[in-house]
């Protein structure tokens, strides 16, 4: 039942921005602005381009950090999976990194590569790169085992059933490691922008909040909210399209 | 009840005299507690949202568009701001063009660049923006920029470090805030008592302090959160205070009336207050009761 | 691992990172990275000030109050969501966001909703673990075998029995792997709060040190912090494989 | 399709007059738009066991769930013991195909779980699983896993908790499936044993032919989707020859291959 | 342990000299502190088939690894056709117990696979495929993905993959065990088909007596572990007997039980 369940999520959107609505007119802050003076903001800040400069500014780094967090990451997941060696070598860093707070190395990070893009990028990928590396290589380690019995059997090269069953099969948790690693990005740019220098909607969400226009922090604040999850919704769109219907579970297929 | 102080950053040499201060407060009967904040800007909103009481900060653009009646009462300190260039440029003149590093958008370094601008007649490049005096001093060594504004610990620090690579360009005085008490007025008007005692203890530590900077250290209580700073940072107390004190970082009365004129004509140049600095009234950003007070007790 | 035949344990290639580290440090390579030694006999030094023990409190107690919350609440929470369709079709787009947005964008609302003190850093921890907590035992309440379910009711198994003695022990397994990557979550929750509201516990402590240069209390602290993460989610991980071993089984 | 008396007296030891213990009349049962049974009708004779024989998908499980009370019929009635059923009873248990142990409780507990959930006392109810652990031949294992068994040894518990409760109708899905062929074969010895001992009613499902002639004294042979009961089979004779000669005895050969015919017709 | 050459001449229809296909000579096997075999010898005829039975975990798939290359054996040696075996080749073929499917990839693709790790053209090899496809009667399924068949149908997919690389050795592990005995039983009789068409040799692992003398040209009956070959039967007589009859085939019905007896030692 689609409308069912549209019907629901339009109905607990409503309740959700209502109650907003409610708490910015009590007002519980001075600090804390309606949901429409919000929007209002929102679409000003649209119709002037601000916001989409502002999206540019915090992209930038976010899809270069993921970018190379991707193929680093898939790249040494696959190689702490398939060769004991890196195993022993590299996950524990990845097991550290992925269990500690990385947050606390920013203002270490902007001593050593300065204010610019490159700390940046490089917040986003500490962030990220943990959990696609970690997820990878579990993936890989747990390809099934008669799966690549299997291509052994039919003569294949160690190149082909990396390339022919290994990643294939690793795919679904690649992805799954991907869209968190994305998702830890976002977190990183925005730590980035909050924390290092304040570009993009973290500039228009900490300027705006020290000139006291707390609707345009709050609709800056929606909008990145709003494009994480429309940027994840794509990525698995992406996954969709790519693997199809055709997952519906593992080995036990 | 306990007075809530929102601070605008975390304990560190440059609240040794704030908190000297709070100590013979609360010697005087002051029961107070302190949190704090990440920057300015949430200590402000603290104040506003009435989760604290007494804030650190210059929110003159807070006050004027925010309904909340915020006040003024005491200045901590100066806008004393450096340029500081490499060895490329010598005066402020030859900026003209040049990316800088500032704090904050609005913030203070950035109405400093502002008024530079104006009075001088030049337009700075991009403006890149480095919160933390001691981050743009790592950005301008490591040559990640050419030019910045920094304050003035910083200023003594990279010039005894790296003197021969940078210059300190001469600029002219400015009166105006950097950090300043504020409160809600309705909470100032409930709680005389409490203001009044906690303005008495900064004027005199301020004015302690202006006679001989190494009272600081001396008055630090050891068990406190300054006291409590790495070895390092406490050996470098007497110094900083020092510096500070020549450099007159500190008025020895808490700003007042002299302060506010100088800070609506700055703020307002700086872009962060609007309207003519003519027509603006102090009084409805400052209160000054409390000070008049203190200085009449202490004597002028 | 295998060297001649002597298997290497797990996280020894740690101390060859550890060694690797000392020798970078001692190049004087930079002064942002000193000697490992350095950095412990600081570690040694501040571990017993007052100033470290009560850093260590404060943020001990925020991450232990969220963590609390994020399980109290997301647990139950989670339960429900597998079993009514109506709650499920309600809260899941919600907590799909939430597990997928930026959180520390939305940290700057929470401080005006809930404050600045150490009750918004609570929260913001809460955040940072809930979601995943929820979305886990959502998924091991609606993966649980059917014929489990089918087998209490044949033997008259009441709604309560069945929720006490099959339901809770059958999504065990996801509910502590949920609570798992809950509480990695959470530490990293705890420090983002404490450097993005107010700067209290190890945020104000890497805050100053990294303000005034000291690097080796900067790394004695950070290492600390890691070890503790550490071993929290080593700890909860072998907790999960004591019930992993029902889990492929089920 | 009813049952002709004379038949069964031939087979009812006790001399007591010969009952139904369970009766399903017209009973369907479609799911959305799957229909799985059409109006099936079948009774089980109390003491005895039978089979349900017949083509993957075609409702011998949805039968078996509809007597046990675990799903409603779309249409129809079951009655046990002359009273209608609306829901589980303690007057049948169920063995299920995948054991259903709970992975966290030991033999012990598992064997006992039907008890516990009837609110027996805890050294009673304990008492009762041992009696039951050691009929199925698992003394010893009372304080293992089910995961530090084999699987031939779950199914064991699986059966020793529904024989636990004392019911008198027990329900068996393709019990023996998961089990290799030598086990199962000493499987299939056990339960004979257990239906001469224990006075009890069984329904049996499963896949094996020779299984099913073997163990049975009544076969059901259902139809493809929408099942409806097609051939009843009762290899009388076979209970009273002897059990090691019984897979050569030509009259055991007869009805397979006419169990096998009947079927093959269904397969592709 | 050797086969006398005059039983397989009477075998051997095509008059060619008697050849051993594949011969395992004195093989061990160790898994950390677990012997699985220990100093097997065995040989394969060519162009027959040999099944290995034997009690659960007593080495069967151990043994067919190791003929595939895919095990490096302790001790002992595998040859085949004369040559030792040092890894997979293309003189073997393997068709998995859990049929070892790439989910992702569709019936043709899966059916192709072993070409095309062995680098044949698309076209070529999905002609290939298409006609192993039709071969194992699953026409029309070729864009289907695995997840869409049932369990017997995937089992034939693992088969027509084996059989599209023309390999001379088939090794197949319980390659029945995942249907239901309706179908199973088609599927004997399509593999008896396939043994008298293609010339090659079958090497067969099953748990079911029955199973493996209907099919079988000789037996090999397994020891528990550390498995030694404990027999070897040749059901002979039985290939010239009319198939349909077979199942009641007194001779049939002796070896049945003669196995039966020699296993039944092993089971409790
Ligand atoms: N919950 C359900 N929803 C929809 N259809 C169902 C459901 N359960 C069973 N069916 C359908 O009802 C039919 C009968 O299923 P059932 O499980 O009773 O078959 P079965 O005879 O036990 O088969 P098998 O021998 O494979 O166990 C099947 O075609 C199945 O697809
Ligand atoms: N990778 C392995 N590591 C350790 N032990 C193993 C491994 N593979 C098999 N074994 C052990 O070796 C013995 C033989 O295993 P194998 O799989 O060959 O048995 P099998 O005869 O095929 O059994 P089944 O009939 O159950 O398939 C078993 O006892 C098993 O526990
Ligand atoms: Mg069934
Ligand atoms: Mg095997």
């Amino acid at each position: 039942m689609p409308e069912r369940s549209l019907v629901l999520k339009l109905l607990s959107a409503a309740i959700v921005f209502g109650a907003w609505e409610i708490a910015g007119r009590i007002p519980v802050s001075y600090a804390f602005p309606t949901f429409l003076d919000s929007m209002a903001a929102l679409f000003a800040m649209l119709a002037d381009g601000a916001l989409l400069t502002a999206f540019a500014d915090t992209l930038r780094p976010l899809v270069i950090g993921v970018a190379i967090s991707a193929v680093l990451g898939i790249a040494i997941g696959l190689a702490i999976g398939l060769s004991g060696w890196f195993d022993w070598l590299f996950s524990p860093i990845f097991i550290v990194m992925q269990a500690a707070p990385l947050a606390a190395l920013i203002p270490l990070l902007v001593m050593v590569y300065g204010i610019g893009l490159t700390s940046k990028v490089f917040v986003v990928c500490i962030m990220a790169m943990p959990v696609i590396v970690l997820n990878t290589a579990g993936a890989v380690r747990n390809t099934p085992a008669s799966l690549t019995e299997m291509g052994r059997a039919f003569l294949g090269t160690r190149r082909d059933i990396i390339l022919k069953i290994v990643l294939p099969a690793a795919s679904p948790l690649i992805f799954s490691g991907l869209r968190l690693g994305t998702s830890a990005g976002f977190i990183g740019a925005i730590l980035a922008e909050l924390k290092i220098t304040p570009t993009g909607v973290g500039d228009i969400i900490t300027y705006s909040r020290s000139i006291a226009d707390y609707p345009s922090m709050y609709a800056a604040i929606f909008s990145i909210i709003l494009l994480a999850v429309l940027f994840l919704n794509v990525l698995e769109m992406i996954e969709r399209a790519l693997f199809g219907g055709r997952f519906r579970g593992h080995a036990s297929d | 009840e306990k007075v809530r102080i929102a601070l605008a950053e975390t304990p560190s040499d440059e609240l040794a005299a704030f908190f000297v201060a709070l100590d013979r407060a609360r010697k005087m009967g002051l029961d107070y507690e302190w949190t704090a904040f990440s920057d300015e800007e949430l200590a402000i909103q603290a104040v506003l949202s009435g989760q604290m009481d007494i804030g650190f900060g210059t929110p003159y653009a807070v006050m004027q568009r925010s309904k909340a009646p915020i006040r003024i009462i005491f200045q901590i300190s100066k806008l004393k701001f450096f340029p500081v260039t490499t060895k490329k440029y010598s005066r402020l003149e030859d900026l003209d063009g040049v990316p800088i590093l500032l704090h904050s958008r609005g913030g203070g370094t950035d109405s400093i660049a502002n008024v530079i601008e104006e009075r001088v007649g030049i337009k700075f490049g991009k403006r890149s923006y480095v919160p933390g005096s001691a981050n743009r001093v790592v950005a301008l060594v490591a040559g990640q920029a050419e030019a910045t504004i920094i304050d003035l610990a910083n200023k003594n620090k990279l010039m005894r470090e790296h003197g021969d690579k940078f210059n300190v360009l001469p600029m002219f005085d400015v009166e105006a805030s950097d950090e300043a008490l504020f409160a809600n007025l309705n909470w100032i008007r409930e709680n005389e008592e409490a203001v009044n005692i906690l303005v008495e203890a900064l004027l005199s530590v301020w004015r302690d302090m202006n006679e001989d900077p190494t009272i600081i250290s001396r008055e630090t209580d050891p068990n406190g959160p300054i006291g409590q700073l790495p070895k390092e940072i406490l050996d470098n107390l007497d110094n900083f205070y020092r510096e500070a004190v020549e450099g007159g970082l500190y008025d020895r009365d808490g700003g007042g009336r002299k302060a506010a004129m100088a800070d609506m004509e700055w703020y307002s140049k700086a872009g962060q207050l609007e309207g003519d600095p003519a027509t603006l009234d102090i009084n409805d950003f400052w209160y000054f009761a409390p000070l008049d007070r203190a200085i009449e007790k202490l004597g002028k | 691992m295998k060297i001649f035949g002597v298997r290497l344990p797990g996280m020894s290639s740690l101390i060859l990172w550890g060694l690797l580290w000392e020798l970078v440090g001692r190049t004087g390579f930079s002064f942002f990275l000193p000697p490992l030694s350095e950095v412990i006999a600081t570690l040694y030094e501040i571990i017993g000030t007052a100033a470290f023990q009560k850093a260590l409190f404060e943020t001990a107690y925020a991450f232990l109050a969220g963590v609390f919350f994020a399980v109290v609440i997301g647990i139950p929470v989670g339960i429900l969501m597998g079993k009514s369709r109506l709650i499920d079709e309600l809260l899941l787009p919600w907590v799909n966001i939430f597990l997928s947005a930026p959180l520390t964008a939305l940290v700057p609302v929470l401080m005006v909703l809930f404050g600045f003190g150490m009750k918004a850093i609570v929260i913001t921890t809460t955040l940072f673990a809930i979601w995943i907590i929820i979305l886990n035992a959502r998924a091991g309440v609606q993966g649980i075998n059917r014929s489990l379910v089918e087998m209490a009711r044949s033997f008259g198994a009441r709604p309560w029995d069945a929720f006490t003695k099959v339901y809770f022990w059958a999504a065990l397994p996801e509910i502590l792997g949920g609570v798992r990557i809950g509480v990695i979550r959470a530490v990293k929750g705890v420090i983002i709060g404490q450097l993005l509201i107010s700067i209290v516990g190890f945020g104000a402590l890497f805050e100053l040190y990294s303000a005034n240069f000291l690097m080796a209390h900067f790394w004695a602290v950070l290492i600390v912090l890691f070890a503790l993460a550490f071993t929290l989610a080593e700890f909860l991980a072998w907790l999960e494989r004591k019930v992993a071993y029902y889990a492929a089984a089920r | 399709m009813a049952m002709p008396q004379t038949d069964l007296s031939l087979v009812e030891t006790a001399g007591a007059a010969p009952q139904m213990a369970v009766r399903v009349r017209g009973v369907s049962k479609t799911y959305g738009s799957v229909e799985a049974l059409r109006n099936l009708s079948l009774d089980f004779p109390r003491g005895q066991l039978t089979s349900l024989l017949g083509p993957s998908g075609c409702g011998k499980t949805t039968l078996l769930k509809i007597i046990a009370g675990l799903l409603e019929p779309t249409a129809g009635e079951v009655e046990v013991n002359g009273h209608p059923v609306t829901g589980p009873g303690p007057d049948r248990a169920f063995v299920f195909q995948d054991f259903a142990l709970l992975p966290w409780a030991t033999v012990l507990r598992n064997v006992a779980f039907g008890l516990e959930l009837r609110g027996v006392a805890r050294s009673e109810r304990e008492a009762i699983a041992e009696k039951y652990i050691a009929k199925v031949g698992l003394s010893g294992f009372e304080k293992s896993y089910p995961h530090e068994l084999s699987g031939g040894m779950r199914q064991r518990v699986g059966l020793a908790r529904a024989l636990a409760v004392d019911a008198e109708v027990l329900l068996m899905d393709e019990p023996f499936s998961a089990v290799d062929e030598q086990t199962r074969r000493k499987f299939q010895e056990d339960l004979l044993e257990l239906v001469a001992q224990e006075r009890k009613t069984f329904i049996f499902v499963t896949h094996s032919i020779e299984e099913a002639v073997y163990v049975s004294d009544q076969i059901a042979i259902l139809l493809p989707r929408p099942s409806r009961v097609s051939e009843i089979i009762r290899p009388e004779g076979l209970r009273t020859k002897d059990v090691a000669n019984i897979r050569r005895d030509s009259e055991y050969l007869d009805i397979v291959d006419r169990i096998w015919a009947s079927l093959r017709s269904y397969v592709e």
